[in-house]
């Protein structure tokens, strides 16, 4: 009963104090819907109880206005439920915020309007956080530019990103499977995109995913391993391949736009080439295209050369029956 | 009703009773319009009071910078300035209206007086670019090691800027006091717009009692 | 009644000027009350907007950037141009001075200042709404907001310069309390309205100097770049919210409290009860007022504060529910041995306690700083802040509206169509925010113009009811308007209700421009149905 | 109004020179090293000045008491403002286990890294080292 209702209100239960804070959440609830049918009860029954009936003469009405019983009542009974729900917050409260020593250490840096993962033996990760089941993982949270806010529903757990300053969660996942994470900090335009996915693998498999994470790329084509870049350095937050604009231009067509004229903001234009984008990938907010507002991060020291090369050779494949 | 009692005093509004309540609401009033100017400041003072203990030797390096002399010379003026505000209410309290002028006009010299010193401090530190936030731009050999003292200066020029404004404020307010008493409009009789700007101008005495140790004399 | 009886404050003096510089307090309420009304429309319109777009998971109606103007434009307007000044502005500088005897505010010139200062501000909310909106949140974090490019500067400013309206009107009424009453009027003799004015201006005049001050140290991190809320400048980003959460927190007790005072007035008049427990409903709008001032963390529990502030934040959020709870029991119980009528104004009451009632206890959810960690910017808080500003200030400013339509205005509507509305604003807007509450539950996040597949359902029931609210809002204030209209007048000298307060003991209705043709003389205490039996006269 | 409380002549002077004298005893202890207890005097003696213009020239002293408790309140809100926001601020990273958490900002803004060093009237000087880029903390 109380787990077909734990589904009802909650997401699923994953990390090990999920269960904990739904309970608290369950007790505050009952204690709360008891007090709830008290007030309406109490003024139904009252208002209809004393209600001015039809023809009824207007009278002097009782003098009676208080009771000592009844109100010290009001005090003790909240004082009580408050007293309890406030030991029971703290001590869940102290289990979210006292990190075990011997968990792994996982760098998450929230960026307009994506998130970045450094994984404790190198390796990068972007909106794709992998983390081994039941070990606790530790994430050291940071900014590059504005407050953005590190959410995961299943691990109940949240905390903002601040640039030039460092927060702490962590969790420990007890079933493995894909999750979603939100940014929950408005951050601007791509707020309600900025999603990414926690993935909770078995250790044995995160320990071999993480000895390959970076290496495996290694052997893909250029124009496959730009496409596939394409999603997991986040490029598709803000650029379709369909034609239509989100914060950037769309990149429908770009195979017909090399060679041909970008004018930017300042009305100064160049012609399209390997470099230009190359440039445009590293240092975005030099040229800025007509129409468009300079939001777009820079990717210095997020890619490799090859991977830049890769990217390139994928943005030429694109034409009109490219559409992915 | 409506109408004034014939005896009543023409600065005597309709909606009072008589002239105490309304001058006591008047006096009660400009306490609590007291208590929102404090807390105006209040903001100031957190942000000051934060600051200073995440960047204590900042803070204490970076005051170096300010002039003492000029702060203390100001600290006199504005109290000496107090004074003969305090004066002018009781010299038209005991209905000396000439004397009260006098004070008045001196009051408001002094004010001047600390303008004119606060500006001098002002245009000294634009010259050497001791600037709030980026503009700041001094690097000189006795501060190129601080960190960040750009918010020091902010800290600075906000707070010694918003209390400036109130004694620029203050000044045409006590402008106008000295046309109402020469006129003859305030008399011992009425002189509740005076005791009102009086108790302004002892707050913006207050804040600086506070502002000039904690700018110019920590360390 | 004598000739005197045909002058009432709203046709004597006549002409345009005797209105916009009038010092009447209350033609300057009225003034608020239209133009708190039409920023209600105009914010209530953007809501409905918004819960369109989110009727489906996609961009469908309108883009990102547009979704997000709206709801930062929805949340400023309806807070700062709305409730805030608008409730107290409306409804307390109608009757506070005839509750208390007076001829008019301590300082009518100031009263008429302040409305000024207010439309001032509210132009510049408006001209940022022309200018392409501004989209930072009605919170204006930093360091978002020091870069946002949209309309940040204008609507700062906006806010800044109502700020002082706000200050003037609690130091007005203040002083009005403190001084202005007529003889015998002992503070245990007020109305508890007044009561619920006093602490509202209370903490109007010592939290709004702190939002004055936020909100220039944020104008000029925009100009000068100072540094002390821009990290990357070395400043603290929390330290901002420190800023803005010492005054909007107590903010939304500036909200509440006149509609706490209302509540006090309307459940005895109808029914015909002495309320219960007097002194501890006045007190505990004090203590409110008060322990308002310190909670105000409870809205940073994921800033990354430290774990003692946590705590600490967490501890005193609890304590506000406790001199609330007496409140509502207090009403509920003042219904005992009463004769209770069923009257618009006290359907709007009961709707008012069920509806804060849910939402006052979903604050101890977020209280409770584990839970918070999980619901904080979900949609489970935007619940919350419905229940209790929409179900419950607007519910009892509506309430009060009925309640003293008669009075203020000498014209009565028709009150079928009022009950019918009334019961339609307590369906759609149960309707709208209780799915609310799942979706945050569920991980909603809020302000997202898009969202995920799996929260579909929830919110088309949520647009859908919106649609019913907003429907029957619009029903509730026609129906009153539409008796002005209608010029469907009431009996100056009627009490429909039987109130026992001097606004309908000692002056017509309307009331006479000096509000009392006589200085009126105490008979009885403001509830004292035990003791005098007051007719209910109402003629058409 | 005659019934108003008329302050001698003698009393605000006496006022004014205290207040005077005190302004002098601060600059004076200023230049005495006592550590963090200069502080702690300077504010001491700033609030003895203060009230004496607040009940003095202020005339709280015979004012009715409840203009009195309206400046109290000022000060005690204020008094929780500060003190409340320092139990954040002055305890980040408290429960010693993540020392990441602790001592956020300590850090140089950019734009000092585009300063050149000058001299005391602020006029650049010439750069012949980088000493003071070395000092400097880049990320
Ligand atoms: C009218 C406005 C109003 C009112 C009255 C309240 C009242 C309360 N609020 Fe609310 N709140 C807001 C407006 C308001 N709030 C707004 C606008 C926000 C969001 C701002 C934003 O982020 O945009 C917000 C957000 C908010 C948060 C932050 C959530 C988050 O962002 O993570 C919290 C957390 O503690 C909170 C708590 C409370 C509490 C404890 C009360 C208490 O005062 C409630 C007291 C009432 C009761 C408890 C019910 C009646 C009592 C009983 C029946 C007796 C029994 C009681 C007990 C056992 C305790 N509120
Ligand atoms: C007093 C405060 C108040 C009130 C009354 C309301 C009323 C409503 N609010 Fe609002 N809301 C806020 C204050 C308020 N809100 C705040 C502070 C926020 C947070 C903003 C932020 O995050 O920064 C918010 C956010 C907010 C959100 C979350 C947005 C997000 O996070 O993405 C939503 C979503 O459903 C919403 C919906 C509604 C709805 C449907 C109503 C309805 O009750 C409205 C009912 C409809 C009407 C009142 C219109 C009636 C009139 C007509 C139908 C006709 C008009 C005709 C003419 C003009 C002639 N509000
Ligand atoms: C935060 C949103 C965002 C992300 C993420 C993003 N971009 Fe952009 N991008 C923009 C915007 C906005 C512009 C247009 C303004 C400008 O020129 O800077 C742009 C411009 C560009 C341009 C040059 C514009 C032209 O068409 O002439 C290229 C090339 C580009 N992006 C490639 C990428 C690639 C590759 C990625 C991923 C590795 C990426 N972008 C990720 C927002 C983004
Ligand atoms: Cu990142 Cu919202
Ligand atoms: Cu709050």
């Amino acid at each position: 009963m109380l787990d077909r209702l734990t589904e009802f209100f909650f997401p699923k239960q994953v990390s090990t104090f999920a269960s904990d804070i739904d309970n608290l959440y369950f007790f505050i609830f009952y204690s709360s819907v008891a007090l709830f049918v008290i007030v309406v009860f109490g003024m139904i029954y009252l208002s209809i109880k004393y209600r001015h009936r039809k023809g009824e003469e207007l009278k002097l009405t009782s003098s009676k206005d208080h009771s000592n019983l009844l109100e010290s009542m009001f005090f003790i009974i909240p004082l009580i439920l408050v007293s309890i729900t406030f030991v029971w917050g703290i001590r869940s409260y102290l289990k979210m915020v006292i990190v075990p020593d011997d968990a792994i250490e996982i760098k998450v840096t929230g960026q307009s309007w994506f998130w970045t993962f450094d994984y404790p033996d190198g390796g990068t990760t972007l909106n794709e956080l992998v983390v081994p089941s039941n070990k606790p993982v530790k994430l050291v949270l940071s900014s590059k530019d504005v407050l953005h806010s590190f959410f995961i529903p299943v691990m109940r757990s949240k905390m903002d990103c601040l640039p030039n300053r460092y927060n702490v969660m962590w969790f420990d996942a007890t079933k493995e499977g894909v999750y979603d994470i939100f940014c929950t900090e408005y951050c601007g335009t791509g707020h309600s995109q900025m999603g990414a996915k926690v993935i909770v693998m078995q250790p044995a498999q995160y320990e071999e995913w993480a000895s390959e994470l970076g290496s495996e790329d290694d052997d893909l084509p250029l124009d496959e391993l730009g496409a596939k870049l394409y999603t997991k350095k986040a490029c598709n937050t803000c650029h379709t391949l369909d034609g239509s604009a989100l914060v950037g231009p769309s990149y429908l067509q770009t195979s017909q736009m090399w060679g041909q004229e970008r004018v930017f903001d300042d009305g100064t234009s160049t012609v399209i080439d390997d470099n230009y984008i190359r440039s445009s990938i590293l240092e975005p907010m030099t040229q800025i295209v007509a129409g468009y507002q300079g939001v777009m991060p820079t990717y210095q020291g997020l890619l490799s050369d090859r991977e830049l090369d890769a990217l390139i050779a994928f943005l030429k494949t694109l034409n009109e029956d490219s559409q992915i | 009703m409506g109408h004034h009692n014939p005896d009543s005093p023409s600065h005597l509004k309709h909606y009072f009773h008589d002239v105490n309540q309304q001058y006591e609401t008047s006096k009660f009033a400009m306490w609590a319009f007291i208590l929102t100017e404090v807390l105006t400041f209040a903001g100031l003072f957190v942000a000051y009071i934060v600051y200073r203990s995440w960047y204590p030797d900042m803070f204490v390096d970076a005051h170096k910078l300010l002039d003492v002399n000029k702060g203390l010379m100001n600290t006199i003026v504005l109290i000496t300035s107090s004074l003969t505000m305090a004066l002018a209410i009781w010299a038209i309290q005991k209905n000396n209206k000439k004397l009260s002028v006098v004070m008045l006009v001196a009051t408001f010299i002094f004010a001047l007086v600390f303008l004119g010193i606060k500006y001098l401090e002002y245009t000294h530190k634009f010259e050497v670019g001791q600037l709030p936030g980026e503009f700041y731009s001094y690097m000189g050999p006795d501060a190129a090691h601080l960190n960040n003292p750009h918010i020091f200066f902010s800290i600075y020029f906000i707070m010694t800027g918003l209390h400036g404004l109130h004694v620029a404020i203050g000044m045409g307010l006590i402008a106008w006091l000295i046309y109402s008493t020469q006129k003859g409009n305030l008399t011992s009789e009425y002189y509740t717009p005076m005791e009102m700007i009086g108790i302004f101008w002892h707050l913006v005495d207050l804040i600086w009692i506070y502002l000039f140790p904690l700018f110019y004399l920590i360390g | 009644m004598s000739e005197n009886t045909k002058q009432n404050y709203l046709n004597h003096p006549k002409g345009i000027m005797s209105w916009l510089l009038t010092l009447d307090h209350k033609r300057i309420g009225l003034m608020y009350l239209f133009s708190g009304i039409l920023f209600f429309f105009l914010g209530g319109l953007l809501a409905l907007v918004m819960r369109f777009e989110l009727a489906a998971p996609g961009n469908d109606i309108i883009s990102n950037e547009v979704y997000n103007n709206a709801y930062t434009l929805h949340g400023a307007i309806m807070i700062f141009l709305f409730i805030i000044p608008a409730i107290p502005g409306a409804l307390g500088n109608i009757l506070l001075p005839l509750m208390v005897g007076a001829k008019d505010v301590a300082f009518p010139r100031l009263n008429l200042a302040s409305f000024y200062i207010y439309s001032f501000g509210a132009l510049f909310a408006m001209y940022t709404i022309i200018n392409g909106g501004v989209d930072t949140g009605w919170t204006f974090y930093t360091p978002y907001s020091t870069q946002s490019t949209s309309n940040v500067v204008p609507m700062t400013l906006g806010i800044f310069i109502i700020g002082f309206s706000s200050i003037l009107t609690g130091l007005n009424f203040i002083a009005t309390v403190h001084k202005m009453r007529i003889p015998g009027l002992t503070w245990y003799k007020l109305p508890l309205f007044v009561w619920a004015l006093y602490g509202t201006s209370l903490v109007q005049i010592t939290a709004t100097p702190v939002l004055a001050i936020t909100m220039v140290l944020l104008m000029l991190e925009r100009f000068l770049g100072i540094g002390i809320f821009d990290p990357a400048l070395g400043g603290d980003p929390v330290l901002y919210q420190h800023f803005f959460w010492f005054y909007s927190h107590p903010a939304v007790y500036i909200m509440i409290l006149p509609a706490f005072g209302i509540i006090s007035e309307i459940i005895p008049v109808h029914s015909r009860k002495k309320i219960w427990g007097y002194k501890f409903i006045a007190y505990s709008t004090l203590s409110i007022a008060f322990i308002g001032f310190l909670v105000w963390g409870h809205h940073m529990f994921t800033s990354g504060q430290s774990v003692f502030s946590q705590i600490v934040f967490s501890f005193i959020t609890y304590f506000v529910g406790i001199p609330t709870g007496v409140k509502i029991f207090s009403w509920i119980l003042t219904m005992y041995k009463g004769q209770v009528s069923f009257t618009p104004p006290m359907f709007y009451a009961l709707a008012f306690l069920f509806l804060f009632t849910i939402g006052g206890l979903t604050g101890i959810f977020l209280g409770a700083v584990a839970l918070d960690i999980h619901l904080h910017d979900t949609y489970f808080v935007v619940a919350h802040f419905h229940y209790v500003m929409q179900g419950g200030t607007i519910v009892a400013f509506l309430g009060g509206l009925h309640h003293w339509w008669p009075k203020s205005f000498g014209v009565m509507y028709n009150q079928t169509i009022a009950n019918i509305a009334a019961l339609g604003v307590f369906i759609g807007f149960n309707g709208t925010f209780f799915p609310q509450f799942l979706l945050g539950l569920r991980g909603m996040p809020r302000r997202y113009a898009t969202y995920d597949e799996q929260f579909v359902e929830l919110h088309s029931y949520s647009t859908f009811w919106s649609g019913i609210l907003g429907i029957s809002i619009f029903i509730a204030v026609m129906n009153l308007f539409w008796s002005f209209i209608k010029k469907n007048k009431v009996d100056p000298g009627s009490n429909p209700w039987g109130g026992m307060t001097l606004e309908w003991t000692h002056t017509s209705s309307p009331p006479h421009p000096h509000n009392f043709e006589e200085e009126p003389v105490l008979q009885h205490g403001p509830y004292d149905y035990d003791k005098v039996i007051v007719e209910k006269t109402y003629k058409k | 109004m005659s019934e108003h409380h008329i302050t001698p002549l003698k009393t605000y002077l006496i006022i004014a020179a205290s207040l005077l004298f005190l302004s002098g005893v601060t600059v004076w202890v200023s230049y005495i090293d006592l550590g963090s207890f200069n502080i702690v005097l300077a504010m001491f003696v700033a609030t003895v000045k203060a009230s004496l213009v607040a009940f003095f020239f202020m005339h709280l002293l015979w004012d009715d008491k409840k203009n009195l408790t309206m400046f109290l309140m000022s000060l005690m809100f204020f008094g929780i403002f500060v003190t409340i926001t320092m139990l954040d601020t002055g305890f980040r990273g408290d429960l010693g286990l993540n020392p990441e958490t602790k001592d956020p900002i300590n850090k140089r803004a950019a734009f000092y890294d585009t300063l050149p060093l000058t001299d005391t009237h602020g006029h650049p000087v010439d750069e012949h080292s980088d000493e003071h880029h070395e000092d400097k903390d880049h990320h």
